[in-house]
């Protein structure tokens, strides 16, 4: 993997505040002051922070209810989301999103997605724009295992293919829906055939090791820019919390979440591969996170202390024109 | 024997009994078991909101969680139901009708007039609507005057769980395709249920309260709201007849026109989106078969034409509520011709 | 420069002077060029009735053959008109919207308000509706209520060519998601057209025939069929004045308010099925605001509650028609409180 | 193969059958007799024939608007569907669906459809009955090169695999889907891979060729029936009128249908191997070919004879019960 010191640490700021990020609305969920529906991404952290890393502001993201972690590694404020999440006025969509929509066109993020299997058209759309357009900019769109069934992705891997649009499809299979599992849900062993019968490259990497999912995605995002069509990439991890807050997982093996946060953790494999290959010590990577934690306290502080929207704003921006 | 259960334990105890009655009765959805191929407990779910939890114990593999198709499974239920199986399919939010909702209208709705009458399709989809519980644009839609646009639908709203386990029941026996709509913020309200199995007939409305002012025709939770109108406005005189329509297709227009041939006023609160909805569809209905009867104009009651918003502030004042229920009332008793 | 073109080819007309105007605007759609792949003719066939049949030879790769994947494509003319592209995607018969609804109006409809105002998608999506072609239950239906009743879209529905040019040139301006509904049966109808570009405003009805007895409201072809029905009773000394709406969403009020103020009866003509249709959004909205003026009960003139059937004998009889029209508005005159 | 003689002319009757039916039903189209969209099967026979040959009235299944030739195999009666086809109230279903809806549940036939892809989640439903109820039934559904782009056929093909359902999926890739070729719709080169992205065998075989497909039918159906789960059989095949009538075709190369019925001819190929076999003899196929001739001529007169439904049928049949 070729990568500089910046980029790695890069990476590891933005995982640890992805993480820093989801364990906290863990907690502040719990107080009951966060409404709705709100699903963590803790866990699957190296997948959007190793695609994102090669896209730039050109570049656009699809993404899922399950959006925190790409909203960040596309770099959408960190306030502005938190802020939404508690549904106020200073919110990046204004409070009439939250969790579930969550978006930011100015930075590529075209939106978290209550409808599972909504992003990818969407993302062909994107691509499409701009391979008509000529901006070299390339969509990524992130699906899971349940997402990988829904005919909507399914027709999406043959509308890319055939179009040669400059998309990638990044499968996160966290090996759940909901409370099923994908060895239940999914046919085959690997997603990463199905792009197969499209004439699609598919490959299967571990993502909980963020170099695995960097290359992979260095490899299809470098491919689709140069116009060599579409790619799918099916990264194996796992979630940390329930589907939503407030799921008891009671569907999951004793100890299962216990053992992949001491052994699979993402965040620590990176942590252990900086250090030991001493590009970094401890010291810098304990500095970046207690910045993380600053930042996340202050943007839930402001989140707290934020205005609600107003009773005026209930009719405003349903159209541009009307 | 009645006692007091929630209307999610009607919706459950309706599954049951009906499973229990007929062994062609199979549920399928997404995750309404829960727990299929992990390696923990199996029926974990229930669904989201554990409406269902407790059926796959007692039912095995005739409750069966599907992948995230709706397409498919939704299809597949239509298709059984020709076969021979009366499946119930749970679409688990209405907001999801979108990627599946070819089977239902164009498939389902039209075997029996397409094939000339030599069909039956005895299929119920059971799915969650409604507004309140901070779940944003795409969960909280109520959508049914969508299937009850659509000829060779019914389509059921209740109320209270006495209506839910009664009405359900009776969908499940139907020989037509069911859109069983259960609003999400009445999941945990409670009423008086029998135990034993019971049905309630399709296209009677219910009289939920009478009076001789005004006319308030209502569904769903929308229900509750006026008849909390209708208690304040009784302290100052005014009496409301509420009619709770509990099916809008079939639909019983004679209890409707009935009403306001006594009331001489219309009020209709319907939590869907304004325009092409169930308020357009009563209004228009008493325009044209009970005009003379009219001492006021019509009025309706819905939330603005938006997405329902994600903050609970804009949320609260989206959803139509007792107080602009009254409000509404006491305009149409103010009119003076 | 007016000359007399058809429906169709006012319809072309449209899309071909925006692409030239606008290089952001390209067509996709299931044979808009038809012949991709294939080793005879390109540009072949223009959707399955030729209506942008040449549009490939003009703008080449900007008019896109797709696969039978409307979710995928319409989506993706979605997702590409919030970056950058002003697309216009083709839903061969408005009938299939059911395997792409979702795209439609969970995505593009809700983009707007879910992110807060930060975001327009326009993107115009061409339909063809409607009966008359012995097309049977799955290839005949209206169903613009459904998309009248989604808040974040607009929706079109010409009755002349005259309109259909305008008011299509203005749906791709338009910076927001529009479904523009094409009735199959008009395509060959003519008219006088500008040679030149223009627009039509959305949300203004058009006067058709002023009248001062009875206002008819009418859209898409149920418009031919009220003006048949007017020549006819204005030999009996009855003046109809007919109100094409246009636009369903937005939808001008005022007009249709303004009208049955100075008639005092209202008709009105829709081609969808009967529950929860324009039919029962207009009556209801006059209902409610215009109630002092009626003289009479408002009457709608519909399908019956039914699919659309196959044999011309049924299908003749399914569709409303003059007869039918002037039927009721005699029964509105006669009407004596 | 494995095949009786009496099997082998059933087959050679029904492929004739279904092409008289066909070529004839162009010829009226043209007078303006028959009303609507109709869509032609002719040039595909041996692929309704060589799959339904396998099935009994306990098997279900669902076609397509291409469906004169499934109705022919799956034992509809002809006079019904010809009645049909012109609207006539003694049609197969009252002349309220006409050609694209044409069923009937009796023989298992459980409709035309004219929607793409609406098919196959209709049959996973009767194949999940069959299962449930232990019928050892199977469901069929055909499904074209275009309909293979369709979600709902995509999503049907896990579910089929994931609940090993008895269900065949049968892809007739005649090569276009209305003017657009499936070179450039479909991505890749065989539709049959698709299925091993579901972990669901697939094979392609030559549509053209009676024997391959029903031997692939047999082995396919067998596995259903006992408890082997789905397969995906793609015929390679092509259809001989326009995608409806009134279709000129431009889009195929000059001369494509005259070297098509000239040289790949399903219904010559097997009489030509049932003759040279001498199985059969020239006379014992003409003999036939005359009684068709008079089948069809009989259902012709007596279609356009029938009566027209009354008004009065308008409003019945939509619901049981209302
Ligand atoms: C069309 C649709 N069907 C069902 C749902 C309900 N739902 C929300 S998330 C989810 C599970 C998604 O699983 P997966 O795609 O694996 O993503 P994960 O939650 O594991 O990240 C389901 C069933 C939905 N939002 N949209
Ligand atoms: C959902 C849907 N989209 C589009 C159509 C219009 N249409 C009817 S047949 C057809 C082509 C089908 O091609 P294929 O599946 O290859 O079947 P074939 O006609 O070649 O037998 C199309 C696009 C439709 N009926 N339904
Ligand atoms: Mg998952
Ligand atoms: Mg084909």
């Amino acid at each position: 993997m070729e990568i500089t010191k910046e980029q790695l640490l890069k990476a590891y700021r933005e995982m640890r505040t992805i993480r820093e990020f989801e364990e906290r609305i863990h907690v502040e969920f719990a107080t009951g002051d966060i409404p709705g529906f709100v699903h963590l991404y803790a866990g699957e952290e190296a997948i959007a922070v190793g695609v994102c890393l090669h896209l730039d502001e050109n570049d656009k993201i699809a993404s899922t209810h399950r959006g925190h972690g790409h909203c960040i590694a596309k770099g959408c404020d960190v306030h502005g989301m938190m802020a939404e999440i508690y549904g106020k006025k200073n919110g990046l969509c204004a409070g009439k999103g939250g969790s579930m929509h969550i978006a930011n066109l100015e930075v590529g993020m075209m939106g978290a997605n209550g409808i599972v299997g909504g992003g990818p058209p969407l993302a062909c759309g994107a691509a499409l724009a701009a391979k008509k357009l000529g901006t070299k900019g390339v969509a990524v769109v992130f699906v899971g295992d349940g997402g990988s069934n829904q005919g909507t992705t399914l027709e999406s891997l043959n509308l890319a293919s055939i179009w040669q649009l400059p998309c990638v499809f990044v499968v996160e299979n966290n090996g759940y829906a909901e409370a099923t599992s994908s060895k239940y849900s999914v046919a085959g062993t690997d997603i990463a055939e199905r792009a197969k019968g499209f004439d699609m490259p598919g490959v299967t990497v571990d993502g909980h090791d963020f170099c695995a999912v960097y290359d992979a995605a260095e490899e299809a995002i470098g491919r689709a820019r140069e116009g060599g069509g579409p790619t799918l990439i099916e990264c194996k991890v796992n979630r940390y919390f329930g589907h939503f807050e407030g799921d008891a997982q009671t569907y999951r093996g004793p100890d299962e979440v216990k053992n992949l946060r001491e052994n699979r953790d993402c965040i620590e494999n990176l942590a252990r591969s900086l250090t030991s290959s001493s590009l970094v010590t401890p010291e810098d990577l304990a500095k970046i996170d207690e910045e993380v934690k600053a930042l996340i306290e202050d943007a839930v502080a402001k989140a707290k202390a934020a205005a609600e929207p107003g009773v005026e704003d209930l009719e405003t921006d349903v159209y541009s024109e009307y | 024997m009645a006692r007091k259960i929630t209307f999610q334990q009607a919706i459950r105890e309706a599954l049951a009994q009906e499973m229990e009655r007929d062994e062609s009765v199979i549920l399928m959805g997404e995750d309404v078991a829960g727990g299929s191929g992990t390696d923990g407990e199996m029926d974990a779910w229930g669904g989201p909101l554990g409406i269902t939890k407790g059926l796959w114990s007692k039912f095995g593999d005739r409750v069966m969680d599907t992948p995230i198709s709706e397409s498919a499974f939704v299809g597949a239920a239509i298709g059984a139901a020709t076969a021979g199986l009366r499946p119930v399919a749970e679409l688990m939010f209405i907001d999801f009708m979108g990627v599946c909702f070819d089977q239902i209208f164009n498939q389902a709705a039209k075997f029996r007039y397409m094939f000339g009458g030599r069909a039956v399709t005895p299929v119920v989809i059971r799915t969650m609507f409604g507004a309140g519980l901070r779940a944003a644009a795409q969960h909280s839609q109520c959508l049914y005057p969508i299937f009850t646009h659509i000829p060779g639908l019914k389509c059921v709203v209740p109320s209270t769980p006495y209506d839910a386990k009664g009405l359900l029941i009776q969908a499940i026996r139907d020989d037509d395709p069911v859109i069983f709509c259960e609003h999400k913020a009445l999941y945990q309200t409670e009423g008086d249920v029998p135990e034993e199995s019971y049905t309630l007939p399709f296209g009677e409305a219910n009289y939920v309260r009478e009076g001789d002012d005004v006319t308030v025709v209502a569904l769903g939770r929308m229900v509750h709201m006026a008849s909390e109108a209708a208690d304040e406005l009784a302290n100052d005189g005014i009496e409301c007849e509420i009619i709770d329509l509990r099916t809008t297709s079939p639909l019983d227009e004679e209890t409707v026109l009935e009403s306001v041939e006594k009331t001489g006023r219309l009020l209709v609160v319907d939590e869907a989106s304004p325009r092409c909805n169930m308020a357009t569809d009563i209004s228009a209905l008493v325009a044209q078969h009970a005009f003379g009867d009219l001492k006021a104009p019509i009025k309706m009651v819905t939330p603005p034409h938006t997405p329902v918003p994600f903050s609970p502030v804009l949320e609260d004042r989206y959803i139509p509520d007792s107080g602009r229920v009254a409000t509404a009332v006491r305009e149409v008793m103010a009119y003076k011709a």
